[in-house]
């Protein structure tokens, strides 16, 4: 049963919990909810945007330009996310900071641009760099509320209409758990992540070759 | 800022894996034995010693004066490319002139996964710096605080591969956990000591 | 220290045969071997100025190299480590079955 | 095991005779020899002192219990760690700190410091340590808030005698020329409780020289069970003749700790060079029960004598860093656990040189 190349993105393939990819940005972004779901939003833009470019440009390029290019076609995109964000979004894009500029040389885009450039048909191309795209903004997501649930007692959104944008948790807020939200507690949350998906792939391997076997 | 002040910061302070959580990916990678560590912390200490002077001048000569400077990331990317070349290059004449020293830092040149902590720094030291010599001693602190937690995380990653750790943890989760208790400990180093210290 | 145990009495006794010692079982008490708290007892104890907990806990991870780096071939299983270890970690015997298993490779 | 005739005999591997310690025996010794700071600081500091012990081992028993048993599958109680890590979590926390701050730090300190490593001995942080280090930097209000001794009303002292220096190194008062002055300036009136303890404190102090026997005797604001340096110095010499602790990490902690301390510790007063007061910053804050039983825990201390020696040099070096320029007046636990991460590489000095015979 081939699951559809959207969903095998989100958990089967969760590029950030399975393969680590993209690693570098994702932890220093994840102590507020709203920066995870800012710096997801951009990858997804960047990823669909790159993808589709570079799928449409490969055959004009020489082979060995290759890297080069996509390096340069997903820089040039971050930039356009970049001054986006600085115009719709300034109070996010000052909370992301370096952290958003740095998905030009984000592993998991790059890796994902090559690799995709060199499939056939467009539309599966994009499907599955949503879903990996999705499967990372989910990951990132859920590290993102484990610290700052714990470490600020809080879940800072984005304020909308009466919403004043953070939903204090009663008794957390007091008394958070603060060393979680710093750099030792995101290396902590993520250690734990991993050591969960990589056990329950375990568990679905084994699973697999008992069905099989 | 005094000379020592901007290297404590950018050695213990501002670490660049244990504070900024940048170069996670190299890190990991390499944490399997004390020689890729120490290779790959000289690699990225050299690339960030040559790189923050060129960005800053970058920066503050030609991006600055030209009101480009929304083009900031797309020229980073560029000239960090441009050097990473270089210094590929350099690694092949290396590799013929003195082959030890390029076995111990050849093999993580063309990483192309250090960029991330190449750019990171370069865009969160320059900046603050007021000069290309500055800026040349904070890529090469910068790469020496990635050396340190490069090479004390590979020793513990080294003694943990003979203990009994469990069956889920193994590998990078604990690498993982380990870099944490170790950023618990960086902790000590923070703006009030940097402060008192060096004014 | 270093004699072998016999399982039972019909064992041959051969003219090299420098003694035979017969303990009770309060001396031979055993205690539950509990894991190994790094106290470095075995290292001051080791004649030989070897690492015995090292060299044991590479061997029980397989790792061989890092076992013969530790000094495996220098260690006579005299038993010193083994009798100060208060986790009660039986390293001479570890040593042997070491020894066997480094040579299989 | 063959049926070897009449009776048959258990094989064992050689050696056949042991010393007879156990990892056990050592935990409880140390366990043992912690009691009396204990009960001289549930004295000082009140029932209140009790709650804090009693919930940091009792939660520590409990972490070790379940997540020993769920994930670990193994019953590891008997081992005494627990008990010791609870108890020195306990007396490194002030009397004055919400209950929950000893319950969230026990677990930490068991369930991510020791147990995700594999339990006792694979761990290479100080459990105790580097959960009161993440605890501080949780809670910081509550975790300095410090409650007077025995004081009359539940008043709330300034500060500890350290907190009190690091206030004079940040705006210095003029005409103070070392830090026992400013102890006895600072000391708060509110005088002690009357009763038949109290008096005996009194007469104590009085023996000895203006100031130092409040801190010896740990009569001042501070963590429960470092109070008195004098009790923990006494229990540990014991650990020290039955060698469950190793002497070489004390000696260079103290040894290094006390040489700069009285090298550069009369600068911020203005005395100059080699004037510092080297029995002040002994007897005061953690240094004492960091030292003794917490730098010199073996599991994360290093296992050859030049590894150890380096490694109290190190801890006494930064120490004296973090308590002269640090942010908190105390370093003794950030300290230790940047040393721990250095244990790996510390082991591999020393190292066998080839087959060199021990004389």
């Amino acid at each position: 049963m081939r699951e559809g190349a959207f969903f095998r993105g989100l958990a089967r393939e969760n590029p950030l919990l399975v393969y680590l990819l993209g690693l570098c940005p994702a932890l220093a972004v994840s102590d507020l909810v709203s920066k995870a779901l800012g710096l997801g939003a951009g990858v997804i833009l960047v990823l669909l945007a790159a993808v589709a470019a570079a799928r449409l440009l490969r055959p004009v390029i020489p082979e060995r330009l290759q890297p080069l290019v996509w390096l340069v076609l997903v820089a040039a995109l971050v930039s356009l996310v970049d001054l986006a964000m600085q115009a719709w979004l300034p109070a996010l894009r000052q909370q992301l900071g370096v952290y958003l500029q740095l998905l030009a040389v984000n592993c998991l885009i790059l890796g994902l641009v090559e690799r995709l450039a060199r499939r056939r048909s467009l539309s599966r191309c994009l499907r599955l760099a949503a879903g990996q795209g999705a499967g990372f903004t989910l990951a990132l997501l859920l590290i993102a509320l484990v610290r700052e649930v714990l470490g600020s007692g809080t879940i800072t959104l984005f304020p909308f209409g009466s919403f004043g944008g953070v939903i204090r948790i009663p008794g957390l807020s007091l008394h958070p758990a603060r060393a979680v939200s710093l750099a030792a507690g995101a290396l902590l949350v993520l250690g734990y992540l991993v050591a969960l998906a990589g056990r329950l792939k375990a568990g679905r391997r084994r699973a697999e070759q008992r069905s099989a076997g | 800022m005094s000379f020592v002040g901007i290297i404590f910061t950018a050695v213990f302070v501002n670490n660049v894996v244990l504070y900024q959580l940048l170069g996670l990916c190299p890190l990991f990678a390499a944490a399997g034995s004390r020689r890729s560590a120490l290779g790959l912390g000289l690699a990225v200490s050299l690339v960030l010693a040559l790189t923050a002077p060129a960005v800053w001048a970058l920066q503050h000569l030609v991006l600055v004066p030209l009101r480009l400077a929304y083009l900031q990331t797309l020229a980073f990317v560029l000239l960090i490319a441009g050097i990473f070349q270089l210094v590929r290059l350099a690694g092949l004449v290396l590799a013929r002139l003195a082959p030890a020293a390029h076995r111990a830092l050849g093999v993580h040149l063309p990483l192309a996964a250090v960029n991330c902590v190449v750019l990171g720094s370069c865009l969160l030291l320059v900046p603050g710096l007021s000069s290309a010599g500055r800026s040349a001693i904070a890529g090469l602190s910068a790469g020496a605080g990635f050396l340190i937690a490069s090479v004390v995380l590979a020793s513990i990653q080294a003694r943990l591969r003979s203990e009994w750790v469990p069956e889920a943890m193994r590998g990078l989760p604990i690498t993982l956990v380990s870099a944490a208790l170790m950023a618990l400990g960086f902790l000590a180093f923070d703006r009030v000591l940097l402060a008192k210290l060096f004014g | 220290m270093m004699g072998s145990c016999q399982s039972g009495l019909e064992a041959p006794v051969s003219r090299e045969l420098a003694g035979l010692i017969a303990l009770s079982r309060s001396e031979v008490r055993r205690t539950a071997e509990t894991p190994c708290i790094g106290c470095g007892r075995c290292v001051s104890a080791c004649p030989w100025s070897l690492a015995p907990v090292e060299i044991y806990k590479a061997l029980e991870h397989r790792r061989f190299a890092e076992a013969e780096e530790a000094g495996l071939a220098e260690c006579t299983e005299c038993g010193c480590c083994a009798y100060v270890c208060p986790a009660r970690i039986p390293l001479a015997a570890g040593m042997r079955r070491g020894k066997s298993a480094a040579a299989r490779g | 095991m063959r049926s070897g005739g009449a009776f048959a005999l258990e094989q064992f591997p050689a050696p056949h005779l042991h010393e007879g310690t156990t990892t056990a025996g050592m935990m409880f010794s140390v366990v043992l020899c912690l009691l009396p700071a204990g009960l001289w600081g549930v004295l000082l500091f009140g029932p209140r002192a009790l709650y804090v012990l009693a919930v940091s081992v009792g939660t520590s028993l409990l972490t070790e219990l379940a997540v020993s048993g769920l994930f670990l599958r193994r019953f590891t109680l008997g081992d005494g760690s627990a008990l010791l890590t609870g108890l020195l979590l306990g007396y490194s926390l002030p009397p004055a700190v919400p209950l929950f701050i000893p319950a969230v730090a026990s677990f930490f300190a068991i369930a991510v410091i020791k147990l995700t490593f594999g339990g006792l001995g694979r761990n290479w942080m100080n459990p105790a340590l580097g959960a009161r280090v993440f605890v501080m930097f949780s809670w910081t209000g509550p975790m300095t808030r410090w409650a007077a001794p025995l004081a009359a009303a539940d008043a709330l002292s300034g500060a500890t005698p350290l907190g009190l220096v690091k206030e004079a190194l940040a705006h210095p008062v003029h005409g103070v020329r070392g830090p026992i002055e400013l102890l006895l300036a600072g000391l708060h009136p509110a005088g002690l409780k009357a009763g038949f303890f109290p008096d005996l404190l009194q007469r104590l102090g009085r023996l000895t020289p203006a100031g130092y026997g409040q801190l010896a005797l740990g009569t001042m604001a501070g963590c429960i069970g470092e109070g008195s340096a004098f009790l923990l110095a006494l229990g540990s010499v014991y650990l020290f003749v039955k060698k469950i602790i190793a002497w070489e990490i004390p000696a260079a902690y103290l040894g290094s700790f006390s040489l700069l301390a009285w090298a550069f510790g009369g600068l911020p007063f203005g005395t100059g060079l080699f004037r510092g007061d080297v029995a002040f910053h002994l007897l005061s804050g953690g240094l004492a029960l960091g030292a003794l039983y917490m730098a010199a825990d073996p599991v994360t201390s290093p296992l050859r004598r030049p590894g150890r020696i380096l490694f109290g040099l190190g801890c006494g070096g930064l120490t004296f860093l973090l308590r002269t320029w640090g942010s908190q007046p105390e370093g003794v636990a950030l300290a230790v656990i940047l040393m721990n991460m250095l244990v790996p590489l510390l082991n591999r000095i020393g190292a066998r040189p080839a087959a060199e015979v021990k004389k």
